[in-house]
């Protein structure tokens, strides 16, 4: 068993350690699922995962590829309808955490998924908003992975799909029975958390070997650091086991199928 | 009662040029062949609602049946973009489609609303979020209790429902299990409804997996069945076929390409009389 | 995770003096055991939810438990009145309670509601009726799509809800079969859910009968879940035991009558410690 | 087997023709549970009953005592929960006709189930509205069973639990989506039905054996007789024999319990 492992390995492996055991986790598809699975066949074996297409506390063998495969329904406690889900589940508050991709975020975490350029002539249309803005303020609180590109994280999202802190970093001020909102977004080079005043995002952890200049690199606007900035510590031997052993029993089903 | 149709009846009797259609199924039991018989009956102007446009409304779009798309999330899941919908939106490809965009929360409200014959579905949503700025059928209402604004969106209530279940008995009523979605809700919701089935079976609480609580729908509730074998192929039927996820991941190349796609169609939808389903079977 | 405790305790742990309660069970699966073990304990100025309050609620009223009850049809099914909220209501004895009802429908809805974590519910209720001129929380709304005036009620939202059901597994996940009525929702709208069971079994997901789409509510959903056996009795358990329809016609005349009703508590419940069920058994 | 039949079964034979085959009938209980059940076994197979209690499409062996027996689960097609039976099914505009019954009825057909006498003293305390409310005003129209006297026929109701014309008999003018509201009331003298223009319920048949001074002497408003006024044809042979083992085979079921 070797320790090295690669960037995107080691980003999913940071993501699933932010998981506790017992959190209730409404999960998104690709990158967040993936860490979620991961968490619970290690240190987080509890943990709850729901995903929007109905199915409460599933436990895949493999990786879904789509967001309602039917290993998520086999594996589940049960399956609700959908509007259940998103009316019982989500929004009757008994999400702690929503574990959220995305193709663009900004710096007070506000995260695109409609599209690229203006809306009425857009540049690229993305798949849209999905469970994603109910996740990000009916969830106890958010957590958002993604790879670090200048593409993806810019200063100012062209639409915000779904609330990070707004605009101004203000936007769940003030307003009732919202969530906290994104706690920690986690890349392949560091882990970021809002300021607790600003809401701005700010590097608190950087991945081994990848330095500031590598995050401010791959970063849209003049990214700050914290005070006392941390390392991530490595993944675990067993992590990357589990991990590999999972995608690639994933690869088999889904090139089988 | 539901009337025992063939496919080819049940969608040239109830889908009209014009009409506003959900075809339902989350992931799970997506009525594909009932969306090529769609296709290969050249209906056009529809309004297609459905929370994933997937594949189906994909190979709708590129068809040129869609005059408008309502939905909240358009992609190839798992894969990347649905790029007949992106034709259409970007370049106007095979003619321009509209969009009217949500979130599947509030769908699945509006949905939910549809069913319960209200005009409205009320929901905590679209808080921060931009989308109110372009679908101006988001509204926000007071609570007379509390304050509290809430989102509001108009139910959905289509002129036909088209899903896809695992099966129904001879009296018309239909059996949806596994990933249940918004089937019931697209049915109820409707003003027609067509559902097809993999098999009709003689009495559905005389089988041996019945259970009080599963997901019925009765036959009075309903306008067509259709017996459409394989009829949600390439995505699933729970207890009968899984999804086939290698066909979603080969989509992406024959969508990304007008030409490979309207060969794919050609091959697997309009010369596909003698099998609604489709595809590689 | 739901905490697995003895009924006494879990209703020591969670029923306070004036809380707001919802025992519920429409007719099937009445949480009669729970009942009787907050008359034994003496909880006081409770605030009662319940569509149909049913026995269960004609003897906490009778026992001097409540203060007010909300609730939608209070009669004794097919048999009559229930005498000791009548005598309650008309009388003032044991002491005056105060009454707050709304319809059905609208009490289902605010249910419906209280799940889904929201303020207020909205139907299309009380046209015509002067229900809203008795009861204050009754307001209408207009829909801004359609300018439709609709009904709007509070949603329930519990301190503490308290359902049986049939069984639950070492997880504490719960099945709810049959008439499953508003049990689901009153646990997800309350703080505090105590669920009762016939019966503790390993793994729902394994049982033979376990279906995909049954109602099953996750233990972490729940505050704790205690072992009743026959805790629905009179009423009854689905796949258990049958509703005794004689005890129900019974009561009647022990209801109608103020000693012969504290004569039966005291022989039912106060004396019925090792046998929390109470009732006939 | 005799022709000699009482009022009682008059009545509920009656009630029973008036469901059609096919119609999807909201049940209330008791004298129109018996009705819609005696109608299901004779001249109506496939008429389909829907009690409140989430029991769609049930078939019971016996007649339920309450709204919620095990029977009506077990002869169901499905049952499901009570929002979604009151959202879905009835305000979802799936009933054709609601059967209802009542303690007091008034000439508007307006229903007292609440109380008698003020409502923050009250005489008597009846149950309540239930599920009636709705189901008069979302149900394509409404059957009204109950036995004819003075004390339930009123002029006006002392309150008004479930609409039926309202206080001046315009009470569904101009509603949106709102049923026809009742369009019978059958009762163990006679079948009275709303005047077109005025609302005002009018006897338009007598049943065998009864005098308009019987019917006058039971109601407490002058009551009105159309200008053709019907003879309720008698109940046949075999709606009596079929009513008849129904309800001794309830008997024997509920005596057992």
């Amino acid at each position: 068993m070797s320790r090295e492992y690669t960037s995107s390995e080691m980003m999913t492996v940071t993501a699933a350690r932010a998981l506790e055991n017992g959190m209730t986790c409404f999960v998104g598809i690709g990158l967040p699922s993936e860490a979620a699975n991961l968490a619970r066949l290690t240190h987080a074996p509890d943990v709850v995962l729901i995903y929007e297409s109905g199915t409460l506390q599933t436990k895949p063998d493999v990786l879904p590829l789509s967001i309602g495969d039917g290993e998520l329904c086999d594996s589940a406690l049960t399956t609700v309808s959908v509007p259940e889900m998103f009316r019982y589940w989500l929004q009757g508050g008994k999400v702690s955490v929503g574990f959220l991709g995305t193709a663009q975020i900004d710096r007070y975490a506000n995260l695109n998924t409609t599209l690229i350029g203006d809306y009425h002539d857009p540049k690229v249309r993305l798949p849209g908003g999905g469970g994603a803005p109910e996740i990000a303020t009916n969830a106890g609180e958010v957590f958002i992975t993604l790879k670090h590109s200048k593409r993806a994280f810019v200063k100012d999202v062209d639409f915000i799909t779904t609330l990070g802190f707004g605009r101004d970093g203000k936007g769940r001020d003030g307003v009732p029975n919202i969530g906290r909102g994104p706690t920690r977004v986690i890349t392949d080079l560091c882990v970021m958390k809002p300021d607790p005043e600003t809401k701005e995002l700010v590097v608190v952890s950087l991945h081994p070997g990848v330095s500031r200049e590598d995050v401010i690199d791959a970063t849209g606007w003049e990214i700050r650091f914290a005070d006392t900035l941390e390392a991530t510590p490595e993944p675990g031997a067993r992590e990357l086991e589990v991990l590999r052993d999972l995608k690639a029993r994933t690869d088999r089903k889904h090139a089988g199928e | 009662m539901a009337d025992f149709l063939s496919l080819h009846d049940a969608v040239a009797r109830y889908v009209e040029d014009g009409a506003t259609v959900a075809m339902e199924g989350f992931t799970h039991l997506i009525p594909f062949a009932a969306g090529h018989e769609v296709i290969r009956q050249g209906k056009r102007d529809l309004t297609l609602i459905r929370m994933t446009p997937d594949l189906v409304y994909d190979q709708l779009i590129g068809a040129g049946c869609a005059k408008k798309v309502i939905f909240s999330w358009g992609g190839n899941p798992g894969v990347g973009s649905l790029h007949r919908l992106r034709d259409a939106v970007e370049k106007g490809w095979p003619h321009k489609v509209e969009i009217l965009e949500h979130s599947h929360a509030a769908m699945a409200c509006a949905f939910e609303a549809g069913a319960a014959g209200l005009p409205l579905a009320v929901l905590r949503g679209y808080v921060g979020s931009e989308l109110p700025n372009v679908n101006d059928q988001i509204k926000f209402i007071e609570c007379p209790f509390t304050g509290e604004r809430l989102a509001a969106v108009p139910s959905v209530r289509p002129d036909v429902s088209i899903v896809h279940a695992q099966k129904a008995d001879r009296a018309g009523n239909v059996l949806v299990e596994g990933i249940i979605g918004v089937q019931k809700e697209a049915v109820l919701a409707a003003k027609h409804s067509i559902v097809t089935v993999e098999e009709i079976v003689d009495d559905l609480t005389a089988e041996p997996d019945y259970h009080p609580n599963a997901c019925i729908i009765p036959g009075w509730a309903i306008s067509a069945v259709a017996v459409a074998e394989k009829g949600a192929y390439p995505s699933y039927t729970h207890g009968y076929y899984p999804r086939d996820n290698r066909f979603y991941k080969e989509w992406d190349a024959i969508a990304r390409d007008r030409d490979a796609f309207r060969q794919w169609l050609d091959e697997n939808v309009h010369q596909q009389v003698a099998n609604p389903a489709g595809g590689k079977a």
